[in-house]
C-alpha cells in the first residue's frame, strides 16, 4: 500500500510536486501520465525515498516517511522494484550480474540466485544477452534489464519510470504483458508514462499529473 | 558467507579497475619504499652511533707500587662494580710498546725510563654510557687501593651524544613526514580508486543495500592494495639494500622487523584509507 | 548525402547489421524504424564514423570510409549532428554550457555563441532551464537538450536515435515539427525509431530494418 | 584565442572536480615537498663536508736557524705557490704555549728547553685539497730553503674524501630514487584526475573536437596543478627549514635555486603528466 497525505516536494530553486494525495491499493496497478517534467519522476522518487516530502508524509506498507530513520531505508527500498528512466545499470558488470546484485545485497543463496536470475532473463527475452556489457546492448534491451532488475526479488510494489520509451511495439506488449502477469499475482505496479492513449486503452486507473499537481 | 561475498567482490572490484589499479599499487609500493628506506637508514645510522659508544674506554692508572698479585685483586673488584663489561690489563710495558708505535719516538731514549703507567682498560656495558653513570663508576673505582687516576673521554661521549640528539632529533621529524606523506598518499589513491566508482555506489544504494555491504568490498579492495604495493615495495627495498652493499659496500642491516612494519603499515592504510573515503558517499542524502 | 554500399559491421562476438544498402539524399527526412536491437543504432553509428565498416564502403557528402585517416573524422563529424538515444550530455556543465560546447569546439566566437545557444533553447522550449545542470532535468527535458545540442551548429545531415522516446505528445509533435522546420531548410534527416505508426504517419520514407538487415 | 579558452577551461575544470584537486594538489605538493626536503639536505651536508675540507692546514716546519727576516721571504715565497690561500706565522714560543694549553705540561720544566719548531700553517684554496695537488705543492714548498718538513693531514683527507664519496653516492641514489618516485606519483595524480573525466572526453571526440582542442584544457589544468602544489611544497619546506633551525638548532642554509627547482620540476611534470594521461584516451578507438 502506498499513500500520500498532502504531499509537497520541490527541488531547490526548481519545479517539483504540489499538495499531492494518492492511494494505491496492494495489488493495484495504476499509470502515472503528463508531459515531460511534470513531475511523474518526481513522484516515484518519493515513494522510493530518494527524496523526502517536504510536507506532508506518506505511507509505505507500513512505514511512515516522518518516522523512517536511515537505517531503515535500504530494507525498505529492497520491498520495491524500480525501474529507473535512465535505467542505472552499472556499466562495469554483465547482464546477468547486474540482475543477480539485488539479489545478493539481501543475501540470497547463490545457487537460487542462478536459477531465479535465468528465470527472468527469459522472461525478459534476453537469456542469448546475459554476458554482455550494459554498454553493448540497444537501448531497449537495456531497459529490459532494468525491468528485470526490478522484478527479480519480487517486491510488493513496483515503479516503472517509463519502462516502454525506448521499446518497439512488440516488446512493449510483451512488457506490458508480464508486469500484467506480475500485478496478477499480488504487486502493486506504478508505472510512469507520457503515453496517455496507451495508459488509456489498458483500462487501468490513471492518474494525470501537470505541473507537479494531480489533475485527475 | 557475506564475508565471503566482500573478498570476492573487492577483488573483482582490482579487476574491473585495471589500469588505475596498477597506478594504486605502484604509489602505494613507493610510498611505502620510502617509509622503509627511511627506516633502514635510520636504524642502521642509530646502530652506528652506538657502536661508537660502546668504543669509548675507561682507562683506570696504577700507583707504581702496585704489584702484580695486587693488580689481579683490583681486576677482581672492577669486575664486581656494577655497569662494567670487562677489564683488560695493559702493564707498563705494552703502554710503553704502543707509545712508540704511535708517536715513532722512543721515550726511554730521551727520558732514561719509562714514564708510563699500568692501567686497566675497562668496557663498560651498554646503558651505562651516560654522564651520571659514569660519574658514579668513576667515584667507586677511585676509592680502590692501588688506583692513582680514572680517566675516560667525556669529550668524546659528549660529541656522540650530541649527534645522536641530532640525530634522533632528524630522526623522529623525518620520520613524522614521511609517515605522514605516505598517510596521505596511500589514502589518496584509495580515495581516488573509489571517487571513480561513487556512480556506482549511488545505484547500490538505491537498489537497497545496507551500507555495510557496500563499504565491505572497499575494506578488502583496500587491504588488497595494502598487501601488494607492501610486496612491491619489500622488493624495492631489497634492491636497494643490495645495491647499498655492493655499489656503496656500506655494512647495511636488514631488520625483518622493518619488513614487517612497512607491509603492516601499508595494509593499515589501505583498508583506513577505504573506510574514509567510502565513508563520505555513504554519509550523503538519497 | 549518406550513401551505403553493401555494408557489412559486426560486433565482436554479438548481432550487427549485414549488406545494408542506403541511399538519403541531400534535404531528404528518412525514417529508419525496426525492434528493439534490430541494428537501428547501429547504422547510425557507422554515417557517425563511431564504428567501421567490415565489408563495404560509406560515402558522406564527399568523404569515403575507405579513404577517411583519424584526422579527418573530427571535421566530418562536426557537419553531422547527432542526437544520442542515451543522450551523453556532459554531467559536470549547465545545459547552456552543454549547448555551447558543440559550438566551441568548431571555434566560433563567443558573441555569436551565446547569440545561438539562447535561440535554439527557446525552440526547443527550455529557455527557463539554461543555467541547470543536466541531472537535475527530467527524462524529456533531458532529451530535447541532446536535439538542441545536435541542431545548434546546424549540420547537413541530423541524425537523431530514439529522440522522441521520452517525451509526450505534445513534446513529440513540437520536435517533429521542428525537426520538419529544419528539413525544410535543406538539411537531411535520418530519425531511427520503434514506432513504425509514428513514422508512417509523416509520410516520409520508411525504411525497416530487422534483425541487421534492410526488409523494406 | 583557442589557447585562452583552453586557460578558461583548465581552471573550470578544476572548480568542476573539487575534492578531488585537492587530494592532488595536496599529492603533488607532498612528492615536492621530498624532493625538497632532499635537495636541501643534500646541499646542506655538501656544505659541511667542503668546510671541513678547507679546515685542512699545511704546516711547514721551519729550521731552528730561519731568521724572522728569511721567514719574512719564505711567505712570500710560498704565498707565491698556485693554490695557496693564505699563510700565518707561528713562532717557537706560540707552539710552545698552544702545546702547554692542550696537554697541561710543561715541556722546559722536563727538557729544560723548548724542542718545538717555528711553522707556517697554510690554507689551501678550495679546489686544491686533493691528492696529487697536496702533493705537488708539498714537493715546491720542500724546495724551499730553510723549510724542515712540511706535513699535511693526508689521513683526514682521506676519511672525508671517503665520506664525501659515500655521501655522493647516496645522495645521488636517493636523489634518483627521490625524484622518480615524484615523477610517478604526480604523474599518476594528474592521470586520475583525467580517468575520471574518460566518459567527457569520449563525448567530445564525438561531438567532432580535435585532439589538440580535447588536450589543451588538460595541459592547462596540469600547469595548474604543477604550480599549486608547488607553492604549497614551498611553504611546508619553509617550515621544514624554520623548524631544523628553531628546533634542532641547525644552520640550515636555504637556496632561492632549489625552490625554483622544486617549482619548474612540478610544473614539467604535471604537464608531461597530463599529456601522457590524456594520450591515452585520444589514441582509443572511435
Ligand atoms: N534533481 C533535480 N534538481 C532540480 N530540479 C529537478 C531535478 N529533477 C527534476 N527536476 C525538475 O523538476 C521537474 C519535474 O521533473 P520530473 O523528472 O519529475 O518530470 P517527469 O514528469 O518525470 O518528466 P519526463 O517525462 O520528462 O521524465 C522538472 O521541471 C525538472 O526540471
Ligand atoms: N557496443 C556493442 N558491443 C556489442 N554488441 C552490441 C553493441 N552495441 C549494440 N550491440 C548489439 O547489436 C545489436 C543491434 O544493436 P542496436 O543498438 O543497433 O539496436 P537498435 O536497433 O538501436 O535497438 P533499440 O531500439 O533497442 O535501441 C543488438 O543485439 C545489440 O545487443
Ligand atoms: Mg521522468
Ligand atoms: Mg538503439
Amino acid at each position: 500500500m502506498v499513500r500520500f497525505f498532502n504531499v509537497s516536494f520541490s527541488y531547490p530553486r526548481s519545479a517539483g510536486v504540489e499538495n499531492i494525495n494518492l492511494y494505491v491499493k496492494n495489488g493495484e496497478f495504476v499509470f502515472l501520465t503528463g508531459p515531460s517534467g511534470a513531475g511523474k519522476s518526481t513522484v516515484l522518487k518519493l515513494i522510493y525515498l530518494e527524496e523526502f516530502p517536504q510536507r506532508g508524509n506518506i505511507l509505505l506498507d507500513g512505514y511512515n516517511t516522518q518516522e523512517i530513520t536511515r537505517k531503515d531505508i535500504p530494507y525498505i527500498r529492497r520491498k520495491i522494484g524500480m525501474v529507473f528512466q535512465d535505467f542505472r545499470l552499472l556499466r562495469d558488470r554483465n547482464v546477468f550480474e547486474n540482475i543477480a546484485f539485488a539479489l545478493r545485497i539481501i543475501g540470497v543463496r547463490r545457487s537460487r540466485i542462478n536459477k531465479r536470475v535465468l528465470e527472468i532473463l527469459r522472461d525478459v527475452g534476453l537469456s542469448h544477452k546475459k554476458l554482455k556489457m550494459p554498454q553493448a546492448l540497444s537501448g531497449g534491451e537495456q531497459q529490459r534489464v532494468a525491468i528485470a532488475r526490478a522484478l527479480v526479488n519480487e517486491p510488493f510494489v513496483i515503479l516503472a519510470d517509463e519502462p516502454t520509451g525506448n521499446l518497439d511495439e512488440e516488446n512493449r506488449e510483451e512488457i506490458l504483458a508480464l508486469l500484467h502477469k506480475i500485478n496478477e499475482r499480488g504487486t502493486s505496479i506504478i508505472m510512469a508514462t507520457h503515453n496517455y492513449e496507451m495508459a488509456k486503452k489498458t483500462g487501468r486507473r490513471v492518474i494525470r499529473i501537470d505541473k507537479g499537481k494531480i489533475i485527475s | 558467507m557475506t564475508w565471503w561475498y566482500a573478498v570476492r567482490e573487492g577483488f573483482a572490484n582490482l579487476r574491473r579497475a585495471r589500469g588505475s589499479v596498477w597506478v594504486s599499487i605502484i604509489t602505494i609500493a613507493l610510498s611505502l619504499w620510502l617509509v622503509g628506506i627511511f627506516l633502514i637508514g635510520a636504524w642502521n645510522g642509530w646502530q652506528v652511533l652506538q657502536k661508537l659508544k660502546d668504543k669509548l674506554e675507561m682507562e683506570v692508572f696504577l700507583l707504581d707500587t702496585v704489584k702484580v698479585q695486587d693488580a689481579y685483586h683490583i681486576r677482581k673488584s672492577l669486575l664486581k662494580i656494577p655497569g662494567v663489561d670487562s677489564v683488560k690489563f695493559v702493564s707498563k710495558y705494552d703502554a710503553l710498546q704502543k707509545f712508540q708505535k704511535e708517536f715513532g719516538e722512543n721515550i726511554i731514549d730521551i727520558l732514561g725510563e719509562n714514564p708510563l703507567q699500568s692501567s686497566f682498560r675497562i668496557r663498560l656495558k651498554k646503558s651505562f654510557h651516560t654522564r651520571v653513570r659514569v660519574q658514579k663508576i668513576m667515584g667507586q673505582i677511585k676509592k680502590l687501593s692501588g688506583v692513582e687516576d680514572v680517566t675516560y673521554r667525556y669529550d668524546l661521549l659528549k660529541i656522540i651524544e650530541k649527534y645522536l640528539k641530532i640525530f634522533f632529533g632528524i630522526g623522529i621529524s623525518l620520520g613524522a613526514i614521511i609517515a605522514f606523506i605516505s598517510l596521505l598518499l596511500i589514502s589518496n589513491t584509495v580515495r581516488m580508486a573509489i571517487v571513480s566508482r561513487s556512480e556506482e555506489i549511488k545505484v547500490m544504494r538505491l537498489l537497497g543495500a545496507t551500507p555495510q555491504f557496500i563499504r565491505r568490498p572497499f575494506l578488502v579492495q583496500g587491504f588488497y592494495l595494502g598487501v601488494f604495493g607492501g610486496i612491491l615495495s619489500l622488493f624495492l627495498l631489497l634492491v636497494v639494500i643490495w645495491a647499498a652493499r655492493h655499489e656503496l659496500s656500506l655494512q647495511i642491516l636488514n631488520a625483518r622487523e622493518i619488513f614487517g612494519f612497512v607491509m603492516g603499515w601499508g595494509i593499515i592504510l589501505g583498508v583506513l584509507g577505504s573506510w574514509r573515503a567510502i565513508g563520505k558517499y555513504l554519509k550523503e542524502e538519497i
